[in-house]
């Protein structure tokens, strides 16, 4: 359904753009009638908008799969670029390549410094390719790794963005040990003796996903979703039949609402009506205001006590 | 304890070679075909009536079964008729008993339950396995089996691989032996939990191992996999594996590895 | 301090385009070539006077130089020779200073003085200054370059590998922040040790930076090797280096990084 | 000049082995004559052989490279059946991929659960290809790290066996980043908790063998080598001439009894007239006492006082 409403306000917003700019040499030339004209247009257009955009006030599991995957929906580099100042980046995994799926460094939050890095898909298609739309090889993990070693050592709180059709199934990524990648990074999240705060912005799939998320505290977007597998995968393994995939985001409870209910999200951040990309500015508000006072909390605790916090959470499941 | 398949045919057909032998010679050679020597998956009783000394040991956590924690549409009684039909009442069965008189907990993953996909309560048994483990100073030995998360139970069950690796990480650090045996088929997130982290690897010859599934790289890639990829002979080939161990040399090759961990064996070193 | 060459000429050539500049205009663009780009080698002097504030720093460990361990014939003469010549009197020079006012010790490798080759006592300076970054608690920059070992002092030059490798691992353990700039060139066994251990890795555009050198390479595989293979834009590609930074950035660069990493840097933050 | 009495020796002792066998042929048959005739040439071919391997009591620095180079030296496989029970060999770093020229795992020790590993070359042309004759590649070393990790986890003693013309020099080495592994191997090892003895059993070149023999003890094999590099890489660097190899191997001071004096091998374990190669077993008995001495001394320390010694060692140079 909200492909529809996303087409047709995709259309508004591109007649109120033509319109403004014609108002602009109207302005000019003095020519009052019109210039007025187009103006009633323009409130008309803004209250079509504003009208559909109430349509998505109940959106079906299906809807937020979509918006979770909205190329226009703010990535990695975006809330880094909103959140934090002073990014240096880190490259590689120091073993045997850079993975550009995962995308992070040391920056500071609130003047603190941390580590911050989390999944890219990239925008353009140069990008995308690059980023293989977000899916990592064991490199991209193991990159992750030695991040939280540092940080680790330097005591840094880590923030990771959990963006990810999920890990890459390619030939090289088994024939480099994607499993045990995973298996690694979820092994050493767990003992790591820093706060960890994993943010969901996008969609969260699979393994892939969960190999970065092993947090204190995981926030999710409104929209953003999390689960087991795709939908897509999930249909075929269980249904053998991809066509089902409304009935499947139903059945797989990976909206933020329901995760938050069976207490693998601890906090919902409010996006705008028909998501973060109609209001970015918004959503990195309340992000921002979130990530901070869940660190100040874990700052408090000891290293023995961070442990035992996300022990706690991901043993009780 | 049984958990073998009831059925009074005397003869059994290998699902590699289609041909159809007799239930006293499949036995006889450990389950591994006697006409094409393919592995035939077998129960977690026989398992540990292989390793354990005089086919003794104690089966824990048994009572821990799954739940449907997403309330999903006919999963309870798809449950049902499977343990039913199996059997069994989970993919992952936990024991202790002794290996060459060494005290150790092992874990079964049987892959005819759910196809050994993950559950909340296989995992939650995985897990009090490891922690029984580490509470009691043993070895630990998990035989891994999977074909990925058990889909109904959603992330519930993408989260026992945390759990695992949480688990497995404490266990390490408080200095335990972990040996990882994979048998035909470890996928998912299994592979990419608690079956990975082993201080050892073996294999049974053969086992598909791998994160991803076959069909879905193939789909990504858009050809055919090479004949023998992700089998275990090419992760050993890449040293993903120490060793590929045929079923009937099994004990023989934990007992050696106990020993050079330090555990005090009996019955001489007959490798 | 000063270990400039003299030299009367007021033009300079560029190695790469062999164009001549005017001593001035190579000054005002960090002895980066005006016309081309090319990045030249600079004096220990001249690289702490462009990273410590009002060019303002404390040489150490400057007593200690080349001894001849294993009697090499002809060695002495040279290193006399060379000494004279450039002015140096061994490859690495350390100082401390404040960076931005974070007083850190910083160490140079010049590759003017017998190519930069690893020797007893470049190898002993390094130490000294990684331990006395390790006692005081400092930040520790290296710029390093190096065509490899001091062949003339023979498995003496080999083990300062393993000495200073050691000195890293235990001012890292002690929660020590070490920044490693490649500069052209950096091959062999300091490749092989201190260069690559640190905590954030720097590179200055152009610069080679490998272990076994391009001709030896070569040689080995029996083809050319591809432009830009071993170049620091190659190495940042496949992630062993974090950033490629240009000369007249890496003040900045430094001091972000310290800020980064917790001290308390002076002067804003003008990146 | 040894590898012109080598060549005589060997023309020796298949002569002997023609007669022997012929001599068994005469003992059936009962030909007396011809029998003790041929018994008189066999004493005299052995005293010819012994002559000339006396002529090796004085070999130059150079006839110690070429023995210490000799394909039918005892290589790793063969220090490990003759020292060592119960070998479990350890693949792969975990990583990337499995590296041939580095052979490992754990094993017994006079009884003692140990960590043992080394360069291998490979005996056959197969063997040689798959092991790039002892040349290891990133890989190689981040396997020997993960099994040094273990040994430590499981507090075992390490031994480790030298012989390596040097890190492989290719282009996928590089690009994996055979310096870093390198040193990160000198760094690891420089730390480990527990006993580690190397023995230089052939060639030791330049970071490739260095990489594996931060030791508490170093012992050599009488014949073995230990070098900056190789004695050609060597005359290449510095003469710019490849043909003063002799020259360059009495400059380097790279024989056993040229390290002991310099302090850095600690032991030197004799071998028979020629080398290793014309009695494996006396060497073996010998290297055995001597690994068994020295782990008992180290096995007394605490894992600070092996720190602290190994420290020491390297420290000093
Ligand atoms: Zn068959
Ligand atoms: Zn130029």
């Amino acid at each position: 359904m909200v492909d529809k409403i996303f087409e047709q306000t995709e259309r508004i917003d591109k007649k109120i753009q033509d319109i403004q700019s014609e108002q602009k040499e109207l302005n000019v030339s003095g020519k009052e009638d019109k210039y007025f004209e187009n103006e009633e247009k323009i409130d008309h257009l803004k209250k079509l908008r504003s009208d559909l955009l109430d349509q998505c006030r109940d959106l079906t599991p299906e809807d937020h799969v979509y918006i979770a995957r909205l190329s226009n929906r703010p990535h990695i580099k975006d809330f880094i670029g909103a959140l934090f100042t002073d990014f240096f980046e880190q490259r590689g995994d120091h073993l045997c390549d850079e993975d550009e799926a995962i995308y992070g460094g040391i920056a500071l939050f609130h003047k603190i410094p941390v580590t911050v890095l989390g999944h890219r898909k990239g925008r353009t298609v140069e990008e995308n390719v690059a980023c293989r739309f977000g899916m990592p090889s064991p490199e991209g993990y193991r990159k992750a790794m030695r991040m939280f070693k540092e940080a680790e050592k330097f005591n840094r709180p880590i923030i990771t963005f959990i963006d990810t059709p999920g890990a890459y199934p390619g030939m090289e990524a088994e024939a480099h040990g994607q499993g045990e990648a995973i298996a690694r990074s979820l092994a050493m999240m767990s003992h790591l003796k820093v706060p960890v705060i994993s943010v969901v912005t996008g969609e969260g799939n699979s393994g892939g996903a969960l190999a970065l998320s092993v947090a204190n505290r995981i926030l999710m977007l409104k929209y953003a979703v999390y689960s087991v597998l795709s939908p897509e995968g999930f249909c075929s393994i269980l249904f053998k039949d991809t066509s089902k995939k409304t009935e499947a985001c139903s059945l797989m409870h990976l909206t933020a609402d329901e995760l938050y209910q069976n207490k693998m999200a601890d906090e919902i951040i409010d996006e705008p009506l028909g998501g973060a990309s109609f209001d970015p500015v918004t959503v990195y508000d309340e992000l921002d205001r979130a990530i901070y006072r869940n660190l100040k909390e874990l700052q408090k605790m000891s290293p023995s006590q961070l442990l035992a916090d996300r022990h706690r959470k991901f043993r009780r499941i | 304890m049984t958990e073998e398949y009831i059925d009074t045919d005397p003869f059994e057909m290998c699902k590699g070679c289609h041909r159809r032998s007799r239930r006293s010679q499949w036995e006889s050679h450990y389950y591994v075909c006697p006409v094409c020597g393919k592995y035939k998956n077998v129960s977690a009783g026989y398992r540990f009536s292989l390793i354990f000394d005089n086919k003794s040991f104690k089966v824990i956590n048994r009572g821990i079964t799954s739940d449907d924690p997403l309330n999903f549409p006919g999963y309870k009684e798809k449950l049902r008729s499977v343990k039913e039909r199996t059997h069994l009442n989970e993919t992952a069965v936990a024991a202790v008993g002794k290996i060459s008189g060494v005290k150790t907990v092992a874990v079964v993953l049987d892959s005819r339950f759910f196809m050994g996909s993950m559950s909340q309560a296989a995992g939650e048994r995985i897990t009090r396995a490891i922690e029984a483990a580490d509470k009691h100073k043993l070895p630990l030995v998990i035989f891994s089996a999977s074909g990925g998360a058990r889909m109904q139970e959603g992330m519930f069950s993408l989260w026992q691989m945390a759990k695992t690796a949480d688990a497995v990480e404490e266990f390490s650090r408080n200095g335990g032996l972990y040996i990882s045996v994979l048998t035909h088929p470890t996928t998912g997130g299994v592979t990419a939990s608690f079956a990975t982290l082993g201080d050892i690897t073996l294999a049974e010859p053969g086992a598909l191992i791998g994160f991803a599934g076959p069909r879905v790289i193939e789909q990504t890639i858009g050809k055919k996999l090479p004949k023998g990829f992700q089998r275990a002979e090419y992760l050993y080939q890449h040293g993903f594996v120490d060793a590929i161990v045929e079923r009937s040399e099994l004990k023989k090759t934990l007992t050696k590895l106990l020993m050079l961990h330090g555990c005090k064996v009996t019955g001489g070193t007959p490798w």
